[in-house]
């Protein structure tokens, strides 16, 4: 059932299934189409709150999330859509929580940057920048005090590489030596805040140093580079080696935000020259070169996503409403 | 709010705020602003929410200051600051993120006047946002003005419009003890008339917004336009004459604008759009009890969030910020019972 | 406190609660303990305090854990343990230290049920001293109990017995809410009866201390045993009959034992350690004079820290903790008025 | 006025007054001997609160501040009588401040734990552990933005290198090329806790890297090399070169504080072996050896010291409590 093939990249010794480079590109395209649906909700007036789409980023959370088992953890952030995606959260449910509705994920109480299920293994998406970290450390602890061989993975951005908790949680992880991947996803910006004005290190992989753990740089638009190193990663962690600190290097396309044009700290050039890299085209092309796909599959799969999120949206338009009298329960 | 000879203007909340920063930033060139996103934002002019617009323009990098998202750090550093000779105003985006930054601002700076015997001054301003009213959610909800009340060391403001906003953030900047200055999201488009003149509104003056003689209803930040909307319902529609109160700062509090009101009308109602278990209207109404006794006619009634975090979904939030029609119906419970 | 058909012992506060810390992880290989010098401590057996006496030695280091000094780190790490299945107890030094991790207790912790709709369940206790009454200063001597009541989601439990601080602390770490379990340095070395046999102390439970007909004195954490003493020189000397009642659990709270009291004696004192603007009387006093108002014969009084840091100097520190005069003077300038 | 001499060690060429070299010795043995007496005070139940004695460490304070003008910033810690002694404060003020006395230099309202003088630029000592590492970046900020060229300079301990104050504190600092010097002073252990058990780095010096700033390493019993680097760093701050890392290695030959034997978590042979590089007696021989101060010389100035010693504690034995109706002052 499997095409092998070779890789045209990195060591060229390496082989992957064609299904996972499939299920990649497949489940990128999966996010770029339905973040772009939840814009055009949210302009529709159908979204409350806060709202961070992925677009760009497609690569970061696909790769990673291709080496984790259900049972592996994830903590995701305020930008969670993606992840949550790419960790297996219907796309019903995440759609209906972030319009706000009782079908969602979180029964609506959370919203778009708080989506968690954790049938799939996700945990939570902290809005808090930062607190995910210490949660992922504790995830990390407690499966090495159950000794099941799962793993915690953690996604921040950069501006979080700047918190308490980054330092802190890294300190932790390293001295217990706990089974935690610190994905940062390196997109440049903390909101309107270069990464330069902020950030006192080049790489925020150079951390890693300080905290006597593997830290890697990895070009996060490049879907199989992420896969790999993360896999490293995780065979490291089941194998009671430790923690690691992999930065993705990638690019928010669209605004911090939805109500962020995204072009008043940042030129027109430099949003362009990254929308030609943009990780999903890379793949494809990838993907034709190889012989794996043909443009008439990758056509296929279009529409199949296409359609896969138009139902999504569409069962969460037409959810209902957390009930009134139901406000006060989950509290205690 | 006319002032006599004065000549006035329409603003937002937003720029009453914005002309406080650059006037006190005019004024005395140790004011510095610090925070996220204010010298560009979404804009390129400065702030989410255009509090510090167009200021790194006319002050520069140095005197507005971009921060990483460090509020610990960079609200120590403002304490630092303060203590050496500056005045730092210092932005924390969303009230709930004063979590990040507590340690600094209740152990440290509330602290050391009084641990050094005096020695320091820490004239801060940490102004900050209270995010309810569009879904946002439990951590970027929150009205955690009491908490730092129940601080020493620590004053506490919340204005309700344009007029107190201005006022009260330069008299903040003004001042030498830390302030925690809370804005409210539902409150920086609302507008409101301020002198054209320069004006400020010290600290620890409450403002009657509404004269009435049946009853006293002290609303807090975000709840005092609502509650003067339903003090002008219930004129029109039941006959009662409520009068409105505006603490505006919460410590330190003006309790005898309150406590006269009260012997007047011999009933109170308390409003804030935070959590009612050991809320602000705790206090007042503990205050009130306390020194007005022989004078109540009912008992003190709190109006406020109930005890549960703040749901995203629009359809639960807006049952936990008190509405126009909760303070009627307290209203009309105490008039009754 | 005798229990029919129980054989008691007299123990201290401390050992109290080590007791239950080691039935419990006995008795669940879930619980686990954090923090700071948990495992050694100045005497080797763990715990600057002894609360985690020995622990090491019968749980190992898995289970009984050395931190670093990251709060908000470890505080975040017990969390994330929580909700993947363990059941950790949380040691932070002193209450005033709880400031460090303010952002992950109320931030994540306290929203975790709610924001996920009721998939997580946050089994955490965190344990804290508060650290008054021997000259440690500002920084080391805060009270911060009002807070945590203000934040839906987390439980609130200020034991102020031996037996009390056992049965409580069994409770809280079976229990599946995050709690802040408040101790007290004036209180480790107290001593009291306990079982010894197994038992619980439910949350939510007040207990009332002293019957009285008099006045109710509802009194929180190290005021408790003031509050009996002053409550016996009323008697002795003034012949005044106190009714003392202490919450146990502020959340949830008992209001009921609270409010059939009052209505018993018609009048209310409440006393607590900390500072009294927003403090944790200011809640209780709202409640009972909302739900009371016809049965109170005089103001409710509040008997808390004035508003002042905590300063160093012994000389100057017990102005700021209400002492047995205080109660004493407040008992009978209601009785009197 | 000013004796010459050759340094033994380091580079060989650089000469250091043989004043600054007594100067250094007549603090460090000050520091001893007022901790000793504070001990006493402390038995005789004399002194309310905390209390952590420096005997020990004397050589970084003192290393240190031989470097500093009496304008420039110092933040200390809870261990900071050290610090405060060699960074000027007077020996009665102190004193009286740590028997919680009126005359002290807080007036009896900070304690052992909180020394501040600021006519001599101790802005506060920080009981909370790390918060001094962000205070001390704003009084760089402060000495940036209105162009003086002092220097600010921050203690801290091992432990303090793992709160998230530190992280954030050292890429503030870096990011904007602010004046401040941090100070770990290394003592090997956290209370209780030994550094290798909660710290991830063997240097702590190594953490610089992660806020691409200089960090060094120095023998912290070693005063003349603690004096020597931080030379460098004070000279790098005031000329805008930005803030450095340095990490004095050393140990409290005391317990943790005054009622911690100091003896449950470390062997008597290490407590031993670190006597024996008592900073004190390593000058002391230095100063013999180079010839520039005989023996004669030298007890004259330990019976000066233990004079001007037991006179600042007589001082705050005698001074009154404050009144009572001062108690709400200095609030606002
Ligand atoms: C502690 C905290 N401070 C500030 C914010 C407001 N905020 C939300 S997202 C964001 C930027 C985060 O930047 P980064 O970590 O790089 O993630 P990105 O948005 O680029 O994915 C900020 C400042 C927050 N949520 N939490
Ligand atoms: C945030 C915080 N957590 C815990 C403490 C309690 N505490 C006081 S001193 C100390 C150890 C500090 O170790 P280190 O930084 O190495 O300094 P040292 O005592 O060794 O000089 C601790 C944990 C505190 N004061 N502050
Ligand atoms: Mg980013
Ligand atoms: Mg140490």
């Amino acid at each position: 059932m499997y095409k092998l093939l070779r890789e045209a990249e990195g060591e060229g010794l390496e082989r992957l299934h064609s299904d996972l480079l499939i299920w990649m590109y497949t489940k990128m395209l999966e996010i770029r189409r339905f973040e772009e649906k939840i814009e055009e909700e949210y302009r529709k007036g159908l979204i409350p709150g806060l709202v961070h789409l992925s677009i760009g980023q497609e690569a970061v959370a696909v790769g990673v999330c291709a080496n984790l088992r259900d049972d592996d953890y994830v903590i995701g952030t305020h930008r969670g859509h993606g992840i949550a995606i790419a960790k297996g959260v219907p796309l019903d449910k995440l759609a209906a929580e972030i319009l706000g509705k009782e079908t969602g994920c979180c029964k609506g109480r959370g919203g778009s940057m708080r989506v968690a299920y954790v049938d799939k293994g996700l945990l939570y998406s902290c809005p808090i920048v930062g607190t995910g970290l210490p949660l992922a450390v504790g995830a990390g602890l407690s499966i090495k005090l159950r000794k099941t061989n799962q793993v915690a993975v953690c996604f921040f951005g950069d501006g979080a590489s700047n918190t308490g908790d980054f330092h802190e949680a890294l300190n932790l992880a390293s001295i217990w030596r706990l089974p935690v991947i610190f994905i940062c996803e390196n997109n440049m910006y903390a909101i309107s805040v270069h990464v330069k004005k902020s950030t006192s290190v080049e790489n925020i992989s150079d951390r890693a140093r300080g905290y006597n753990i593997p830290g890697f740089t990895v070009d996060g638009n490049d879907v199989i580079a992420v896969y790999k190193i993360v896999r490293e990663a995780v065979q490291r962690a089941r194998n009671g080696e430790g923690p690691t600190l992999i930065e993705c290097k990638t690019y928010r396309i669209v605004g911090h935000g939805t109500t962020d044009p995204g072009i008043a700290y940042r030129t027109i050039e430099e949003i362009e020259e990254w929308k030609r890299k943009c990780p999903i085209d890379r793949l494809r092309r990838y993907l034709i070169a190889n012989g794996i796909l043909s443009e008439e599959d990758l056509n296929r799969i279009g529409s199949e996503v296409e359609a896969r999120v138009r139902e999504a949206i569409k069962f969460a338009e037409e959810s209902p409403y957390p009930s009134p009298d139901q406000v006060a329960e989950y509290v205690y | 709010m006319y002032i006599r000879g004065c000549t006035m203007r329409e603003i937002t909340y937003v720029e009453a705020l914005n002309e406080a920063l650059r006037e006190e930033m005019r004024r005395d060139e140790r004011v510095i602003v610090m925070g996220e996103d204010v010298q560009l934002g979404y804009s390129g002019r400065g702030g989410l929410f255009l509090v510090t617009a167009d200021l790194m323009r006319e002050f520069g990098p140095e005197r507005v200051r971009d921060t990483p998202i460090s509020e610990e750090g960079f609200v120590g550093a403002a304490i630092g600051a303060a203590i050496t000779g500056l005045k730092p105003v210092v932005e924390i985006m969303y009230a709930d993120f004063l979590l990040c930054c507590m340690n600094q601002i209740v152990n440290v700076a509330a602290k050391l006047r009084y641990s050094t015997g005096g020695q320091l001054k820490v004239p801060i301003v940490i102004r900050t946002m209270i995010g309810q009213g569009r879904g946002v959610g439990s951590d970027h909800s929150q009205v955690p003005i009491a908490w730092f009340m129940n601080v020493p060391g620590l004053k506490v403001v919340a204005p309700s419009t344009p007029y107190d906003a201005k006022g009260l953030l330069k008299s903040a900047i003004r001042d030498e003890s830390p302030i925690i200055f809370f804005e409210s999201f539902l409150l920086y488009r609302t507008k409101g008339f301020v002198p054209t003149e320069e004006y400020i509104v010290p600290l620890g003056e409450a403002d009657v917004k509404r004269k009435g003689t049946d009853l006293t209803i002290v609303a807090i930040s975000t709840m005092v336009p609502c509650a003067l909307s339903a003090a002008k319902k219930l004129k029109e529609e039941f006959n009662i004459d409520a009068e409105v109160i505006d603490p505006r700062t919460l410590v330190p509090l003006d309790k005898k604008t309150i406590i006269n009101s009260v012997m007047k009308t011999n009933r109170l109602i308390i409003v804030e759009s935070g959590v009612k278990t050991c809320g602000v209207g705790a206090e007042i109404a503990s205050i009130v009890a306390e020194e007005t006794f022989d004078y109540l006619d009912a008992p003190i009634k709190r109006v406020a969030a109930p005890h549960i975090p703040a749901p995203a979904s629009p359809a639960l939030e807006q049952l936990t910020i008190p509405s126009e029609n909760d303070i009627i119906r307290a209203v009309r419970e105490i008039l009754q019972g």
